[in-house]
């Protein structure tokens, strides 16, 4: 039986190899991939927990006794659906982001030191004069 | 824009293809692959290939970024009004078997009206994303008119 | 058996491609090689039965997001400022998708293996969806009747997701006139 | 009908509030519709809050299809009183979240931060409301998404290098607790919380069902900011506009601690499993450990924001601390703190919202002396630093004796010195702001502003007030909802 768990296992190694580059690279465009390539991989294995050997899509149709799980497959659409959302959001932010700061690496990127960060903003300061 | 003729001869052809698969994709949900998200995807996805062909002046005048807002505010309503129905015809929310006098009909019915909710909410929220990703600069979503007139802050006298 | 080696070999392909992300020194790179894993992924979905879900991963991974991240790349410029992490091999992240993964492998050591009909999650639940779902709703798409009626709920939360996302972009980018620190005098 | 329908009515009129005020646009009715619908969400929340009182737990088939194949909505006394808390929080706050934003939003993005706002409460709601484990994932995006967009709108750019740097680490927790619940499907087949407790006690040996709670826990703890796990929260809450902020202190952490109530002792078999009585362990010394540092850091910053993030993370140490005794003394006490606390840092952070107004600054030195000034949010921000350090008469103090009480019945000596030992820190952080705030050598400029954003916060520090006198029924619902939080009702 343990056979049959490679797939779960190449599954992982993505899921990782996902979440490293998330965590190991510092352009933000570049983490928003990873982001999508652990999610991705966790899509992978409700899916492949979905499976069943020589089951057709479920679709029910006569002359098909044996289908794959139907229930995996609705939760990662929605997965999917979200997963998209939240990089559409990302990738604004990451727009506004370069726009801000002129850079994108989160190595190069950090909040206003100590309390000069919550300054006023020019608007503000205007208009309290 | 596209200046070549080409193109956008293809595009004319192309385009209301795109969008009957889109169509299709739609209603035949319910015997193969499909439903509304993947529809929505698709008729965005023909607005945005319009976009790319006819330029972003045209685009926003056939379809504008307040009536992309609406349309994905009219599609939660419209899956939202579904479910609610069923609480007003005595069933549960989202009971769908209540709609009609035949529960099978009903069930028809209310998943036609979702998928179309979906489709709405998909399709212009998936166009309004290309329209805002691909300005070059971030203002054009915005209502100028609105943006102009700042109000007066209220926290201050 | 030839299923499977088809399976490993998928598998295996979509994780050389996927060190491509971490490695390749192009962000533009990085974008097309998600492209590609995404639309092999939709292939495994397809091949293991989930045509639904190989439909929406090929449409929205393969494309939309796609879309969107060359977009974003576009709007950041050709931002080569990653060269500071390039070829170092981070430790820490090492570390930790090491754990990660080792505790996941662990974890997943005793369940039943892959594609066998009389695992748990196929006896619970799910019979009644290929059973039923014809005569309780009267089409024969079985994932399409979960995901409209039986779980019509969750989609219903991922419609307002969706309302959420293209809300919140236009939020952040939709009025950009303003903001940013220096672009604040128009004010 | 109405009655029958309450529990689901509380989602989704927010829900679909949402699109009509978007439909409704700039106008002064969008106000007013939101006020009202989440008025009235609020009144339903307090009498399904009765109802679950006097009868228990209340379940809803959403579609009328029965539990395992449907989704099914159920509330128990702890939702019920977690949805009361956000219901009145946001009905409160909604009609001044315009005046609040104000000045930092320009006013064609104000109203569809007004939406982004009914969405998280919708999400929050949701979150509360559901016993589906896959229906959790949903709404906590829901509630996530709005969150991210609702912190990236403030007026200044560290706002949106917060909100990004919360956007991945929420979403790698979000996709942890997908991993979990991914896990638990395997091997039961089902998503439904109170059927996955029927059907877990099976498998609680196996690898995977510890690695499942694992991932849960992890995937939940980072959204209730539980230390070491809480590093966004604290640019999050320094940055983010300042009438948000208050919004989000008071609610998102506990819901997520609420969440991981639930599934700790709702839905895994913690006693039969091998790592449950470690896990809890390690959630204790957790919380020891945020009370400390969260603490001995408020100390260290002169940020009033940043000053009350940190107390933030270390209240929700004391929280963490009650639930993971897993006795009914200190779940009791875990809730009375989720509700306390949630009064306590919302008045807190309305109060320097409305302090900095004008002047943007929320550093001790720009707020000296404004307590002299604004004499009403003056006394406000005295009851919520005192509530905070548990001076007699305050809710506070409720929140430390029922905490210290489970502490003595679990014979947990250590760590009620821990408890006092942070307690101590507080009063040193708390007595920073209060000096500052009513500083008398500072002349600083009077300015006037609008009286009327005061009422949420009179209306926030009343009921910490009134707690602090009249603790009776908060009690008696807290113990009722522990019981049926630990099965034994």
């Amino acid at each position: 039986m343990d056979s049959q768990l490679y797939n779960y296992w190449l599954v992982i190694l993505l899921m990782m190899t996902g979440l490293y580059a998330l965590i190991a690279r510092g352009n933000l465009i570049r983490k928003i991939i990873g982001l999508n390539i652990f999610q991705v991989s966790v899509f992978m294995l409700y899916i492949s927990a979905g499976f069943i050997r020589e089951g057709a899509a479920p679709i029910l149709s006569p002359n098909v006794d044996v289908y794959s799980n139907p229930l995996p497959h609705v939760l990662i659409l929605t997965a999917i659906v979200v997963s998209v959302a939240t990089t559409a959001l990302g990738l604004a932010l990451v727009i506004r982001i370069k726009a801000a700061f002129g850079s994108i690496d989160d190595d190069t990127l950090s909040y206003s030191s100590g309390d000069s960060a919550t300054e006023l903003s020019i608007k503000t300061q205007k208009s309290s004069q | 824009m596209s200046d070549d003729i080409i193109l956008r001869i293809v595009g004319k052809f192309l385009i209301p293809l795109v969008v009957v698969f889109a169509l299709y994709v739609q209603f035949h949900g319910e015997y193969g692959p499909g439903g509304g998200f993947q529809a929505g995807v698709i008729l965005g996805a023909a607005l945005i290939l319009y976009r790319l062909l006819f330029g972003d002046a045209a685009a926003r005048k056939a379809v504008s970024p307040r009536w992309l807002r609406l349309q994905a505010a009219v599609g939660v309503l419209l899956y939202g009004g579904t479910g609610v129905a069923g609480i007003l015809l005595q069933g549960q929310f989202l009971e769908y078997n209540v709609l009609l006098t035949d529960p099978i009909n009903g069930q028809h019915l209310g998943i036609i009206l979702i998928e179309l909710g979906v489709l709405l909410t998909v399709s212009a929220t998936i166009t309004a994303l290309a329209y805002t990703f691909s300005a070059d600069s971030e203002e054009h979503l915005s209502d100028p008119q609105v943006d102009a007139s700042s109000q007066s802050d209220q926290l201050r006298s | 058996m030839i299923s499977e080696v088809i399976d490993i070999a998928l598998l295996a392909m979509l994780w050389i491609i996927s060190l491509q992300v971490i490695f390749t020194r192009s962000e533009l790179t990085a974008i097309m090689v998600f492209g590609a894993f995404s639309l092999i992924c939709a292939g495994l979905f397809l091949a293991m039965g989930a045509a639904d879900v190989a439909f929406t991963e090929a449409a929205v991974g393969a494309g939309v997001s796609t879309l969107l991240m060359l977009n974003a790349l576009r709007r950041c410029g050709t931002d080569r400022c990653n060269s500071s992490r390039r070829g170092v091999i981070d430790i820490r992240a090492l570390a930790l998708t090491g754990v990660t993964g080792a505790a996941l492998i662990w974890g997943t050591r005793d369940l039943p293996g892959v594609g066998l009909a009389d695992n748990p999650v196929h006896l619970h639940v799910a019979p009644r969806y290929l059973q039923a779902s014809f005569d309780e709703i009267g089409i024969p798409n079985v994932v399409t009747s979960v995901l409209a009626s039986y779980r019509g709920f969750d989609t219903f939360g991922e419609v307002v997701v969706v309302f959420t996302a293209g809300l919140g972009v236009w939020l952040i980018l939709g009025s950009g006139k303003r903001n940013d620190g220096k672009a604040d005098e128009d004010e | 009908m109405i009655a029958q329908h309450a529990q689901i009515l509380v989602v989704i009129l927010p829900l679909l509030c949402a699109p009509l005020v978007l439909l409704l646009g700039k106008s002064r009715i969008a106000v007013w519709f939101t006020v009202g619908v989440l008025s009235v969400n609020a009144l339903l929340t307090w009498w399904l809050l009765l109802q679950v009182l006097t009868i228990g737990t209340l379940r809803y088939s959403l579609g009328n299809w029965p539990a395992p194949w449907g989704i099914e909505y159920r509330l128990d006394p702890l939702g019920a009183l977690l949805q009361v808390m956000i219901a009145s929080i946001a009905a409160v706050m909604a009609p001044f979240l315009r005046k609040l934003l104000a000045e930092e939003i320009g006013s064609s993005r104000q109203y569809a931060a007004l939406v982004a706002f009914i969405l998280l409460t919708a999400g929050l709601l949701g979150i509360v409301a559901t016993g589906d484990a896959f229906n959790v994932f949903v709404f906590l995006e829901i509630s996530s998404l709005s969150t991210y967009a609702l912190i990236a709108i403030a007026d200044k750019r560290d706002a949106l290098l917060a909100s990004f740097r919360y956007l991945i680490v929420g979403t790698i927790g979000a996709t942890f607790f997908l991993i979990g619940i991914g896990l638990v499907y395997i091997l039961t087949g089902t998503l439904n919380m109170d059927d996955l407790a029927v059907r877990l006690p099976e498998v609680s040996h196996t690898n995977t069902t510890q690695i499942a709670l694992i991932f849960v826990t992890i995937g939940i703890a980072i959204k209730a900011a539980i230390w070491p796990l809480h590093a966004w929260l604290i640019p999050c809450y320094s940055y983010a506009p300042r009438g948000i902020v208050a919004f989000l202190a008071a609610l998102s952490t506990k819901v997520a601690l609420y969440a991981l109530a639930r599934f700790l002792f709702g839905v895994f078999p913690l006693a039969d499993m091998p790592i449950g009585s470690v896990l809890l362990e390690i959630l204790q010394l957790l919380a020891i450990a945020a009370m400390l540092i969260g603490s001995a850091a408020a100390i260290a910053h002169s940020n009033v924001r940043a000053v009350l993030a940190y107390s933030s993370v270390a209240q929700i140490g004391y929280i963490t601390l009650g639930l993971a005794l897993a006795t009914s003394a200190g779940v009791t006490a875990a809730i009375i703190h989720m509700f306390n606390h949630a009064f306590i840092k919302g008045s807190l952070f309305m109060c320097i919202a409305i302090l900095a107004t004008g002047s943007g600054k929320h550093t001790l030195e720009s707020l000296k002396g404004l307590g002299h000034r604004m004499p009403i949010v003056g006394i406000a921000l005295l009851i919520g630093g005192f509530s905070l350090i548990g001076v007699p008469l305050t809710s506070g103090f409720i929140s430390k004796w029922f905490l210290i009480t489970a502490l003595v019945q679990a014979e947990k000596w250590i760590w009620i010195v821990a408890v006092l030992l942070s307690s101590v820190m507080s009063i040193i952080y708390v007595w920073k702001i209060v000096e500052a705030v009513f500083d008398k050598s500072d002349d600083k400029q009077v300015r006037s502003y609008d009286l009327s954003v005061d009422i949420p916060i009179v209306l926030l520090a009343a009921v910490s007030l009134y707690i602090g006198i009249n603790s009776s029924a908060l009690v008696s619902t807290a113990e009722q909802a522990s019981k049926w939080l630990l099965g034994m009702p």
